[in-house]
């Protein structure tokens, strides 16, 4: 069949032709603004990274740290149990070194980032974050690091509260 | 209750401020692509008609939605058309109240099925359904190929 | 449980652009679908359309705005979506629409046009992610990807030689299908290895390109199959399986596609397939990255985990080779416009076991074939066998 | 690079792979069980203590009769010892295929270490046949997460490359399940979950409030979601939502992690009609279908509104969306004879009607007066004609009529169900009626052997989400004739004591507009009333019940389904 085909629909544009009309084509901006309900679980999540900290939930059911924090556990289907909190040093699970901003633009100097599981939560589980005092070549997966805090009076109660995680110094373990 | 522990000072409860929004443009597509360059060009509304069982399609479409066949031919719409229905509305696309209020009306064509849903350029309390109205179209020199080339519908 | 058939299919060209609405894309691929088939649309029970961001096209609620080009009008019309799973998850969909009963004729109808969205896609998929843990952080799409093709590599040591190969084997393969965007007839190793990088480990001609496209194919139950006497263009779906993990990507070891594991064993279970490398000639698994399809392959259980690479080193997965797969070029070499996938997944399954791929067609029999298609933050798989 | 030691997250306590059909034969003889004496089954596995067990770990989280676990020692085990101890092989024994299926080593979380037991069961056929070696060649030590320690019984594995399992679950109903033929089967709701509705819902994210809706619903059908069901459906759309791809952020909060689940751009009629499908067609027993809406999150919600007209025709002309609905109204007005006094009427209808119903966010004593009173911005649509907005979730437990059997609540059986699409586009469209509820309601008629709509139900729930919509939606079914809808609002035949008592849980307008969930509210409403569930409001003898959807602005196209309680 495909080879009986002949003609396959779709007729191809260049930027170019939709940019400088020569195509009819409407511009337009939609209108979605949103503030989402942190709702019980990060809502405190974010209290404590103001203060600093960083904050995880127990489940006695499967005996897990759940970070970031829930309110009830995915795996068991109850609601958890305990606050407590976890260190802010971890493991670097995965990372990547990009050469790319949000909007797919080239940028020269590298962004670090990657997943740090994060010590006293259950293995494995931890946040996406930029590193930082480490070059493209010392990063890798395994690395022990530690959060840098902004300074309080800078913190808003935000994921950026950390600045970026930076390797674990000597006595710091 | 649904969790172990909740909290009971509303103050404590933070939200998270965004958006999805960015930029688009639209192509008319194949069968827009023809009636805005008429619309340009000469100002003239086209329809498109269904070779299979004739139905004269306004706006006009690449397919006819009941034989699901390409439309083929190109037929001009009527001078006139007639209001079905009307609604005099008093906020903005926000919501918020407008100074004066504006007329919008669903206007049918003889012999086309669809038509178009626009404004209505009369007083408020002269809008009725049956007026015969005519498409009022902007100058050659201010029309880009869109449909606000034309303006709004008037007696 | 009937026995369904996919009894036709069809595609628009893949391009980075296309002047079509999606309405008219959708239209173009249903339309060819149900020529193929022989059907005509007032025939049609049932219309499932499948079509991933409402953000990439820029319409709320964009299943209702695509129903009348997808042949959807005044009858039972459903959209399905679950991410990138979309390719092949919808023509699920359409199989439990004729399997219980409910419609003898269904048409599945997949569209996206990524290029409404300035300045490019990418910008709006920075609204996939979490908006309080991710968001934040300004990550781009290829972050996510580059992180996962990280932990794989370093967890089995697999050397970026073999992933690079797979980019290769695809883009040349596309060369035979008339839609492809980006086929490269002599495409080299070293071209791919020697592209940008874009974010370590991930280089330019790893990334399938973002496109505007449709696909559609038509299904048909066992008896009208027979009252129309469409058995040979007829390919039997044999097991469907689709599989979600849990939200929280940043809790779960990226280095193996559990959920695609549990897909195919739902899908293999109802196929009665216990060895699929042995019991299956040829594969389409979802690679919008080059090492995607080493990581699916191995979540479909036709490779040993780390063990795909060196399938692809040693040839064994080119379309001659003793295991096709991505012999359609996959969204690698013909284009990547997310849902429509379905035309180089289910459509090539398809025109594969019907012996009707032209240039493209697996030299030696085919009988039973896979298709896959991953969606969602690494998190949904989609799965279906389909046979003669 | 450091070599992590051996981790064991304890992470899922069961691992079920799910899809088995039920046309397979699992138990390869055909003797009853139980008939023979001696173990009937024998399944050997390691088991790898990790140091954080702290207490000693049952290894049966349940006393089951007849089945022992034994070491390699041959000394029968009720606990495992604490500490780091490992248990290369044990075995465990017990009399029946049922005891095996009760057999599960929960604490001990996602996989490790060897695994897979060998099963005999029966005849004294192993299965599987050859699963004694590790899952995967060359498995590294790294965490598989594919299989925790729960027995399962692997038929025909043999599969180089992965363990094909049966899940537990499914194998408990299999083995009275045998050749379904689809068609045959009764699908039935068993199951509702509703949260208050109400405007602001600061104390919950999208999760929290889908967790708290899908535990009612749970706890009403009686079910656990990890164990018993076999596939999810959300109804949402990502603008409503505020994300690219919503359906990443579904499975947790409704325990479907590792299961079949999907979302449906549709509302909740279509993802009923999704659960329908997969049962009929014989691959899962029970479904669970959510929708919600989070509308107080939304800043913009005119905007997205607007953001669903086409973008060619339609979109760039501006305007407030309710004007389409102002345009219809006018048009329907017209074409049927109603009037705006009876859109009133069924406005202050719904909304003291849902001074009844507990959930109610916009319960009001409001009079037809003050409904016609209120200022027309749409002209003719007035404020109050609109369904305000409201956040809540809705979760729905559907079931096979073998599963439905043993729920805890009476099924409610969907004895017909239909949905279907006018036009997206508005010009082509027919203004007056409402073709999609026409044409659904005929394919649900059809399906359900409804010959006289009129006389058929006892109540109905109909999409309300503008007053005169209740109006176009009943003639469009053809249970009012055309034009007499509206006597029947002003005459109170609509209310509970009425003729046709019509949306007595007080609707959209008086529960509010919850977006995507609307279609899901109908539904529950109407199994509650059907199960005499429903309380202060609650319609006597109601035992049929025909439900009506539609998708809101800018769509055309909706859903019907007709509900029926005993045979």
């Amino acid at each position: 069949m495909t080879s009986r085909i002949t003609k396959w629909p779709g007729v191809e544009l260049g930027r170019k032709e939709i940019e400088t009309g020569k195509v009819t084509s409407v511009r337009y901006r939609p209108d979605a603004k949103f503030a989402w309900s942190a709702g019980e679980a990060m809502s405190r999540f974010l209290a404590e990274l103001q203060e600093g900290r960083m904050i995880a939930r127990t489940c006695n059911g499967c005996e897990r740290v759940l970070f970031p924090p829930r309110m009830f556990c995915e795996e068991c289907f109850r609601p958890t149990d305990a606050w407590v909190y976890v260190r802010d040093t971890g493991t670097i699970e995965t990372y990547s070194i990009s050469y790319l901003d949000t909007d797919a633009r080239r940028i020269t100097e590298p962004i670090l980032v990657g997943v740090v599981s994060v010590d006293g939560a259950s293995p494995k589980m931890g946040v996406m974050h930029y590193f930082g005092e480490m070059t493209k070549d010392e990063v890798r997966i395994g690395m022990r690091v530690k959060a840098k805090w902004k300074p309080r009076e800078e913190r808003v109660g935000s994921v950026l509260d950390i600045e970026y995680f930076r390797p674990l110094r000597e006595g710091e373990g | 209750m649904t969790f172990l522990e909740r909290t009971t000072d509303v103050r404590r409860f933070r939200h998270w401020p965004g958006h999805i929004e960015a930029d688009y443009i639209y192509t008319s597509g194949i069968a827009g692509e023809t009636f805005f360059r008429e619309l340009r060009e000469n100002g003239r509304i086209l329809g498109a008609r269904c070779p299979q069982c004739g139905t004269q399609w306004l706006p006009p479409k690449l397919f006819c939605e009941t034989c699901f066949r390409e439309t083929t031919d190109w037929v001009e719409a009527p001078a006139t058309g007639q209001v079905e229905a009307v609604s005099v509305v008093h906020v903005d696309a926000k919501g918020k109240p407008l100074d004066s209020p504006e007329v919008w009306a669903l206007i049918r064509f003889a012999g086309f099925k669809g038509g178009f849903v626009h404004r209505l350029l009369v007083d408020p309390r002269k809008a009725r359904a049956g007026l015969r109205v005519h498409p009022i179209v902007k100058p050659r020199s201010e029309r880009v190929g869109a449909i606000t080339d034309i303006v709004g519908f008037g007696p | 449980m009937r026995k369904v058939a996919v009894v036709g299919a069809g595609m628009t060209l893949f391009r980075r652009r296309l002047q079509e609405t999606g309405k008219e894309l959708s239209f173009e691929a249903a339309r060819m679908a149900l020529d193929q088939a022989g059907i005509e649309i007032n025939e049609v029970d049932a219309v499932i359309h499948g079509t991933a961001p409402d953000a990439f096209d820029g319409v709320h609620m964009k299943g209702e705005y695509l129903a009348d080009g997808s042949g959807g009008a005044r009858k039972r019309y459903m959209r399905v979506f679950t991410g990138g799973g979309t390719g092949v998850f919808s023509a699920i969909a359409g199989w439990w629409h004729v399997a219980s009963g409910l419609a003898d004729v269904a048409l599945v109808v997949n569209e996206e046009k990524m290029s409404s969205c300035q300045p490019h896609p990418q910008s709006v998929f920075a609204y996939i992610w979490d908006p309080i843990l991710d968001r934040p952080l300004k990550p781009n799409l290829v972050w996510i990807f580059a992180m996962e093709m990280n932990r794989y590599m370093t967890v089995h040591k697999i050397p970026y030689e073999d992933i690079a190969r797979v980019a290769v084997k695809n883009k040349r393969n596309a060369v035979g299908h008339p839609c492809a965007q980006l086929a490269d007839a002599n495409i080299t190793l070293d071209d791919v290895v020697n592209s940008e990088m874009m974010a370590w480990p991930v280089r330019r001609l790893d990334i399938s390109p973002p496109s505007d496209g449709a696909a559609a194919v038509v299904l048909a139950s066992e008896d009208v199959v027979r009252k129309r006497k469409m058995k040979e263009h007829a390919a039997w779906i044999k097991g469907v399986g689709w599989c979600i993990d849990s939200t929280m990507w940043t809790d779960r070891d990226l280095y193996f596609p559990e959920y695609v594991a549990r897909a195919a064993n739902m899908a293999y279970r109802q196929a009665k397939i216990d060895d699929p490398r042995k019991q299956i000639d040829f594969a389409e698994p979802y690679d919008p990255f080059d090492y995607k399809e080493l990581h699916h392959l191995e979540g479909l259980g036709l490779a040993d985990k780390g063990k795909a690479g060196l399938m692809t080193r040693e040839g064994v997965t080119e379309r001659d080779g003793d295991f096709p797969v991505c012999p359609s070029g996959g969204l690698m070499g013909v284009g990547n416009p997310i849902a429509a996938t379905l035309g180089i997944k289910i459509g090539e399954l398809y025109w594969q076991l019907t012996g009707q791929s032209g240039k493209r067609q697996i030299p030696n029999e085919v009988r039973t074939g896979v298709c896959q298609a991953w969606g969602d933050l690494m998190q949904f798989g989609s799965v279906m066998v389909m046979g003669t | 690079m450091a070599q992590r030691p051996l981790d064991l997250s304890p992470g899922w306590r069961d691992t079920e792979l799910f899809g088995w059909s039920p046309m397979e034969e699992v138990i390869p003889s055909r003797q009853p069980v139980g008939a023979m004496d001696g173990p009937r089954f024998v399944a050997d596995c390691s088991i790898q203590l990790m140091p954080w067990h702290a207490s000693p770990v049952r290894v049966l989280d349940r006393d089951v009769p007849n089945v022992e676990v034994v070491s390699d020692t041959g000394e029968a085990l009720r606990e495992l010892p604490m500490k780091g101890a490992n248990f290369p092989a044990l075995r465990v024994r017990g009399r029946s295929v049922e005891d095996y299926m009760q057999v599960s080593v929960p604490k001990l979380g996602r996989g490790f270490g060897k695994r897979g037991g060998t099963v005999e069961v029966d005849s004294g056929e192993v299965f599987p046949k050859d699963c004694a070696k590790p899952r995967h060649e060359g498995d590294t030590d790294w965490r598989d997460p594919l299989r925790d320690f729960r027995f399962f019984l692997d038929h025909g594995s043999g599969c180089n490359a992965g363990q094909t399992f049966i899940p537990i679950a499914r194998f408990r109903r299999a083995a009275g399940l045998a050749g379904v033929e689809s068609g045959e089967m009764k699908v039935g709701i068993v199951g509702v979950g509703i949260t208050p509705f109400r405007p602001t819902t600061p104390e919950f994210s999208w999760k929290e409030l889908t967790y708290d809706g899908a535990q009612r619903a749970y706890a009403d059908a009686g079910i656990d979601p990890r164990e018993d069901v076999d596939t999810f459906i959300t109804c949402a759309e990502d603008y409503y939502e505020g994300f690219g791809i919503f359906d990443e952020f579904t499975p947790d909060q409704l325990g479907a992690v590792m299961r079949p689940m999907h979302t449906v751009g549709g509302d909740g009629i279509a993802g009923l009609a999704n659960a329908f499908m997969i049962i009929q067609s014989g691959i899962a027993d029970i479904a669970v279908v959510e929708s919600h809406s989070k509308a107080s999150d939304i800043l913009t919600y005119e905007g997205i509104v607007a953001h669903g007209l086409d973008p060619i025709w339609n979109k760039p002309l501006g305007g407030h969306p309710n004007l389409i609905a102002g345009l219809e109204m006018d048009a329907y007005l017209r074409a049927s004879g109603n009037t705006t006094k009876d859109c009133a009427a069924v406005v202050a209808k719904n909304r003291q009607a849902a001074l009844h119903n507990p959930i109610a966010g916009h319960a009001a004593r409001v009079t037809p007066e003050q409904a016609e009173g209120s200022p027309a911005l749409w002209a003719p649509l007035r404020e109050l004609d609109v369904a305000p907005l409201a956040d809540g979730c809705v979760v729905l437990v559907v079931a096979s009529e073998k599963a439905a059997r043993n729920a805890r609540t009476t099924p409610v059986w969907i004895r017909g169900i239909g949905w279907a699409t006018e036009t997206p586009s508005l010009e082509t469209r027919d203004w007056t009626t409402s073709p999609a509820t026409r044409i659904a309601a005929s394919m649900a008629y059809a399906m359900a052997k409804v010959r006289n709509p009129g006389q058929a139900f006892d109540i109905a729930e109909i999409d309300d989400r503008f007053s005169y919509k209740e109006l176009q939606h009943l003639e469009a079914l053809g249970v009012a004739r055309k034009g007499q809808a509206g006597k029947m609002a002003r005459r109170g035949d609509l209310t509970a004591g009425g003729k046709f008592p019509t949306n007595v849980s007080g609707g959209s307008l008086g529960c509010g507009n919850v977006l995507e969930a609307c279609g899901l509210h109908r539904l529950a409403e109407a199994v509650l009333q059907l199960r005499g569930d429903a309380g202060s409001h609650q319609v006597d003898g109601a035992r049929n019940a025909i439900v009506q959807s539609w998708r809101g602005l800018p769509a055309a196209s909706g859903g019907v389904a007709i509900l029926g309680v005993g045979k």
